[in-house]
């Protein structure tokens, strides 16, 4: 903050003119238009952008991995690609691939449920506050791990364990970020909401859910990626019977069989996937909800 | 489950090769036949011994196989309720080492470290047992505080790249074959050795409430093992052939494999060996409440006590 | 203290073409209400035992220095906050919580729900209330030209200026056509021609539904305008400190000198003696 | 389009007690700045190809009907966005960015620092430019005491009437002491007492310390009051309708005819003849 | 809404009497306290409420321990109890969680430190914020056992490759938590700080850090329980010699030997900390912010 160099007696009021204008026209918008060029025009594109980061990261993965020389560790990108064609065009990963899919989109989709559930007990009475953070403390730092003697116990071996232990890891990431974004929606928002009559699920529907939105997605985006991880080492230990593996069960498989660069595709793929959601799925939500209507930057 | 389908639990590696087989050639559905049985078995992969054990204790799998001293501690546990059905294999442990000069336990720095996969492996056990014979009475956990628990392929990929502080890795087949191929690697000593004799690595498991409910299953088991032992050592080429379907290694060749099966075609059977050394050795540090007063207390099928075992 | 009940005057002189009635008809009755904000290190007292009844059909003002608790009433009337001490009674009923028989104008200007066109934003509350699509959409419309935004109808609120939100929310609350209409400060975001326009809005509109209005504003004239009758505030925490009957100007009169008195007596009241000239 | 350059106007017909100087001392120009909000969907232009200069020293007030760019021209001046055509100078140098000599007062009420009490919102931007603590507070202290809330000194902000936050706001940008202070409808939300103390503290402090005033506001009143120089705009897009002296009101001449007919005269430009009566 | 139901012809203004206090005095404050009663006043004791909701959940486990009558499975509460009592005399527990809250608090630290140092270059310029959501797309998923080799050729084994997992675990959580809630700092508040003159690593600290800190604290809560999470299957999968291992070895160890009681003890003091992080910690640091500064309700 600059000091006010002109003091009272170091500048003398100018008294300009006064000047009305009577004839303003309706303002052209073309005339303000600007042509980019198209080196700007690339580089405001998101999508440029990112694949530069990829190749960049890329050809990081490619100088290491010949650099190391140790591809029972690290595979150059070159190897893992070649790995990934083959398997690819076998048709291992897009079987696993599928596999897999299927059971996250349904841990998934039912860890949202019951998080949306237990986020609309916990804003409508305090002792539901209560129990949501009682719940998320407890159960959110316990590893799938803990729960394969329940899981088996109550759902046996296959699908219905590795749901539960997706639901288990999504859950609370996802209601922990939901009832924080209900619980920041602003008081005049509320009270707005509320005049209209809105009360109980409509009013957790139509006016917390799109006005904590921006935070509902981080969480639900962080629950994607916690699905994943789950998913890929719950797979290891739930094992699979005659076939049925997913993607998790083919990285483990190929560890054991000391095939590095298959290991490496497979992660690739578990990348690939979660690029996908991010940067189509997801950016796709973005730009239709948080961003279309101010709420979020970027 | 009902008898009409059983699940088995299997996993990774030449000791599971038997259990390769019976799927392969269908040899449980054969003699369940012949025993006028119907039998539909699904075979489950999983990973470890832990998730093993859990699987065979909440019923998720009928039978399971894993590790004897696991199934020891099991059957400890549970006062008889878990029990051993069938061995699978008995192929050495192999304590492997790319330090030069190692050639038994006091040849190991401080700085040394042993991997194997569980703290409850054979391994372990076979490690303070020869820990106990090396330094003496009492001396049996002299080099725990070295053993990390590391899964095969890294603990593999430790000794072979000798990039890490793991430099030791007890090890099970095909791992110990491949490692060996490493000139750096050689072996210090094998549970063969160890024990004085074969020991039973992997065992088929058990819950009593199961083999009560199908008392025919286990006989069946036994008899279907046993033509799977058959096979191997009559015809190790179509044995090959059968694990490279199921685990297709690209490190271990045919040729390599068949070798293997040729020189330890003893290895595989449903008989048991060394439970009782174990057991004894176990219940002297107290890793069990109390020894069995013979193998056939924890492996309780008749089909088996007729038959060589210790 | 010699606390005057403003309800035993209620039978006492009556000034203008007053209609002799056998019951007040009194709509909302605010009786001795204090309003407390409680914060974990904080209490403060926004009001201090006010009463007053409004009438059905009034165009009732609260007018007051800036923190006094004007705001803290209206939300209390619609339902927000429950009073420490006395009671809010909407038909002899105690106000338990919002509805939409009270519809409100906020003083902020994130009342606008984001994710909703200006449009749907107006036809939102009456959707909500059973009001079909169609007719939902064509009140909104209507009342959207009413405050001039037609040229913005398809926008969503962030792109709006500051006194386009409020507008938006002015024909929000209108639309609803409640029993009760609460307006804080509606019109501070507005330019002259904009505000009066929409005080002529509100007027008309008043004309054809006689809703009753509770109106916070801090313009004295705005209050002598849009008021039937002026609850004066006494600074913070605020008391009651007058009640005047405006019902006798509109903007027919809004130059005649009787306006200007009344103008300058509130003013008076409000910044004491020294300040009664501007 | 036969646009009259405002610029050659300078040398022309002078009212007032001009005093002929050689070279204008023009702290900001705006040369034909037209500004745009783009969105996905839509491309709103805020403000069409407008032109003005502001001296050092002014007070130069923005008036124009609600939605016609001021708060957007406001914005583009502070350096937040660029204009879409044209340039805007400060002291013959492009604006880039904004800088805390240009302090701005904003038309929200969610400007404040929630996480700061009344006295660290206004001290902390002085902290910020390496004032030393004891004189930031006691900075601070003076401007809360002459915005009246000195009782809410150590309070958080959503503790405070709507009002109330503004004249924090206010209180804030004034102790920064900005060579240029810019200023959105900062007494909209304040009831007449307080805006009028608000206006003298305003005027006295420019007084004192001669800084140049960008002001917003939709009163014309405030606007003849406060400012020198009035820039009135046109409806949306903004585009400039004309520009007014006003140097020689303040509050002693408030009652004139002539400070009158200035207002009439502007509201006759704003709303057209039919509407210079109120 | 309720149409009026009063029309223009039914209904007459009431002209009443205008008047005018003059004796108006101090409101008196203590006029308008109220006691409440006993039973309010606990009930309104957010830890008395989840005291309850802890009983309660105690309860249900203890019933269904004995029902369910599967010890090797699911010991009764009283059994783990026992166990954890045990465990704690004897100093293993102690040790143990020692040992796992030094590798944790590492980890944390430096991932949330990584997750500023990331969030802040990602707010500076736009490739930076498609760095981010690059590297969280592709990172956030992958499971620790995927890190394995990498951190046992880095790191070697023991802590380094503990808190190299760790890290990887918050980092992101948090990173992205963090970005969304700087995304959705309003613009008003923004540019308040700009013309402050506040700018780069000033402007992120003083400005957007505790103008996005409900969503970073949400951040901070999950990376908190994923670090949890990850350590406990961390120690099982990684080369944790025997001697240093911490309450996921010993979790490990017992569940290998089948002492199920210790298992659970194991889990209980898991969930102990997190109750006591969420409910302590975490409640402290919103009680002295978030809750003070009026940005989150509850
Ligand atoms: N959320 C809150 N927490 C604590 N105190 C509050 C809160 N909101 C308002 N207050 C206090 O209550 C008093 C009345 O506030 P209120 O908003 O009702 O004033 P107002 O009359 O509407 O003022 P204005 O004309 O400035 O809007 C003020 O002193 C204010 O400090
Ligand atoms: N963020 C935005 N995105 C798109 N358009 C906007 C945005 N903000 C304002 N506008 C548009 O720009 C125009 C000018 O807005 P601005 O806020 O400058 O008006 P104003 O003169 O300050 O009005 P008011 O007196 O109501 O505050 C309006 O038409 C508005 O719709
Ligand atoms: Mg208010
Ligand atoms: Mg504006």
């Amino acid at each position: 903050m600059a000091q006010n160099t002109a003091t009272a007696d170091n500048f003398d009021t100018v008294i300009r003119a006064e000047y009305e204008r009577t004839d303003i026209g309706d303002a052209k918008l073309e005339d303000v238009q600007r042509k980019l060029p198209l080196s700007e025009t690339l580089w405001n594109s998101s999508a440029f952008r990112k694949t530069l980061i990829l190749l960049a990261l890329a050809i990081i993965w490619q100088i290491y991995g010949v650099w190391l020389d140790n591809p029972m560790i690290f595979p150059t990108l070159t190897d893992t690609l070649g790995a990934l064609w083959a398997n690819i065009v076998n048709g291992t990963i897009p079987t696993r691939l599928i596999a897999t899919l299927k059971v996250l989109v349904v841990g998934y989709v039912i860890g949202v449920i019951l998080a949306t559930i237990f986020t609309t007990i916990a804003v409508s009475s305090r002792i539901g506050t209560d129990l949501l953070s009682t719940l998320t403390a407890m159960f959110n730092p316990l590893p799938a791990i803990a729960l394969l003697p329940l899981a088996l116990l109550w759902f046996g071996l296959g699908t219905p364990s590795l749901v539960f232990v997706i639901v288990n890891s999504v859950l609370w990431a996802v209601a922990l970020n939901m009832h924080t974004g209900f619980l920041t929606v602003s008081d005049t928002m509320r009270m707005a909401g509320q005049t209209f009559g809105l009360r109980g699920m409509r009013y957790v529907v139509q006016l917390l859910i799109p006005a904590a939105f921006p935070a509902i997605l981080a969480g639900l985006k962080i629950g994607w990626a916690f699905a994943w991880r789950t998913l890929i080492a719950a797979e290891l230990v739930f094992g699979v019977s005659s076939g049925q593996g997913g993607l998790g069960w083919f990285i483990f498989e190929n560890r054991n069989l000391l095939d590095t660069p298959a290991v490496f595709a497979g992660l690739l793929t578990v990348m690939s996937v979660g690029l996908f959601v991010e940067g189509v799925i997801f950016r796709f939500i973005e730009n239709r909800t948080v961003r279309k209507w101010g709420m979020q930057r970027g | 489950a009902s008898a009409e389908d059983v699940t088995i639990g299997t996993g990774y590696g030449i000791g599971f090769l038997p259990l390769h087989i019976l799927d392969a050639k269908d040899l449980i559905e054969a003699r369940a036949k012949e025993a006028g049985l119907d039998l539909t078995p699904t075979y489950q992969r999983i990973s470890g011994s832990a998730a093993m054990q859990d699987a065979v204790i909440s019923g998720s799998v009928d039978l399971g196989a894993y590790g004897v001293p696991a199934i020891l501690i099991g059957w400890d546990k549970t006062r008889g309720k878990i029990v051993g059905v069938a061995g699978v294999n008995a192929s050495p442990l192999t304590l492997l080492t790319n330090r030069e000069g190692v050639t038994d336990l006091k040849g190991f720095a401080e700085t040394d470290r042993i991997a194997m996969p569980s703290l409850v492996s054979p391994q372990m056990y076979a490690l303070q047992k020869e820990s106990e014979a090396e330094f003496g009475e009492g001396q049996q956990d002299k080099l725990r505080q070295q053993v990390v628990a590391l899964p095969h392929p890294e603990a593999l990929n430790s000794i072979t790249a000798g990039a890490t502080e793991v430099n030791s890795y007890f090890a099970a087949p095909p791992f110990t074959q491949i490692a060996l191929k490493n000139p750096k690697v050689h072996a210090v000593i094998d549970s063969n050795k160890i024990w004085g004799g074969q020991s039973t690595f992997l065992a088929f498991a058990a819950k009593t409430d199961f083999l009560e409910e199908n008392p025919k299953v286990a006989d069946v088991v036994i008899a279907a093992l046993d033509d799977a032992a058959k096979l191997i050592r009559e015809n190790p080429e179509e044995a090959a052939d059968i694990y490279l379907a199921a685990e297709p290694s690209k490190l271990m060749t045919k040729e390599d494999l068949v070798a293997f099966l040729r020189e330890n075609a003893d290895d595989f059977g449903p008989e048991v060996h060394g439970v009782q050394a174990y057991a004894d050795f176990m219940a002297r540090h107290g890793g069990l409440s109390k020894a069995p007063a013979n193998w056939q207390e924890v492996f309780t099928s008749a089909a088996l006590k007729g038959r060589e075992g210790s | 203290m010699s606390y005057q009940d403003p309800t035993r005057l209620d039978s006492g002189i009556t000034t203008g073409t007053a209609q002799s009635v056998a019951a007040p008809n009194s709509l909302l009755n605010i009786n001795g209400v204090t309003l407390q904000y409680k914060t974990p290190e904080h209490l403060v007292t926004a009001t201090y035992r006010v009463t007053f009844d409004i009438h059905t059909g009034d165009r009732f003002v609260l007018l007051g220095p800036s923190g006094c608790g004007k705001s803290t009433l209206l939300k209390s009337i619609a339902g927000f906050m429950p009073p420490v001490e006395g009671d809010i009674e909407l038909k002899g009923r105690k106000v338990k919580r919002p509805g939409p028989d009270r519809a409100m104008v906020f003083q902020e200007f994130d009342q606008l729900l984001p994710w909703k066109t200006v449009r749907e934003n107006v036809a939102f509350p009456l959707k909500v209330n059973g009001v079909s699509k169609d007719e939902a959409d064509q009140r909104a419309m209507q009342m959207i030209e009413k405050v001039n935004l037609t040229k913005f109808l398809d926008v969503y609120p962030h792109m709006l200026s500051g006194g386009m939100k409020q507008r938006v929310a002015i024909a929000r609350a209108m639309a609803m056509r409640p029993d009760v209409l609460l307006m804080d400060e509606p019109y501070a975001a507005l330019d002259a021609l904009t505000r009066r326009k929409m005080q002529d809005e509100l007027l008309s509109l008043w004309e054809d539904l006689r809703f009753t209005l509770v109106f916070v504003t801090h313009s004295i004239e705005e209050a002598v305008l849009i008021g039937t009758r002026i609850l004066v505030l006494s600074p913070h925490p605020g008391q009651v400190r007058a009640e005047i009957n405006t019902h006798q100007f509109d903007s027919r009169n809004a130059d005649s000198p009787e306006f200007a008195a009344t103008c300058a007596r509130i003013r008076g009241m409000l910044f004491g003696d020294a300040e009664t000239a501007h």
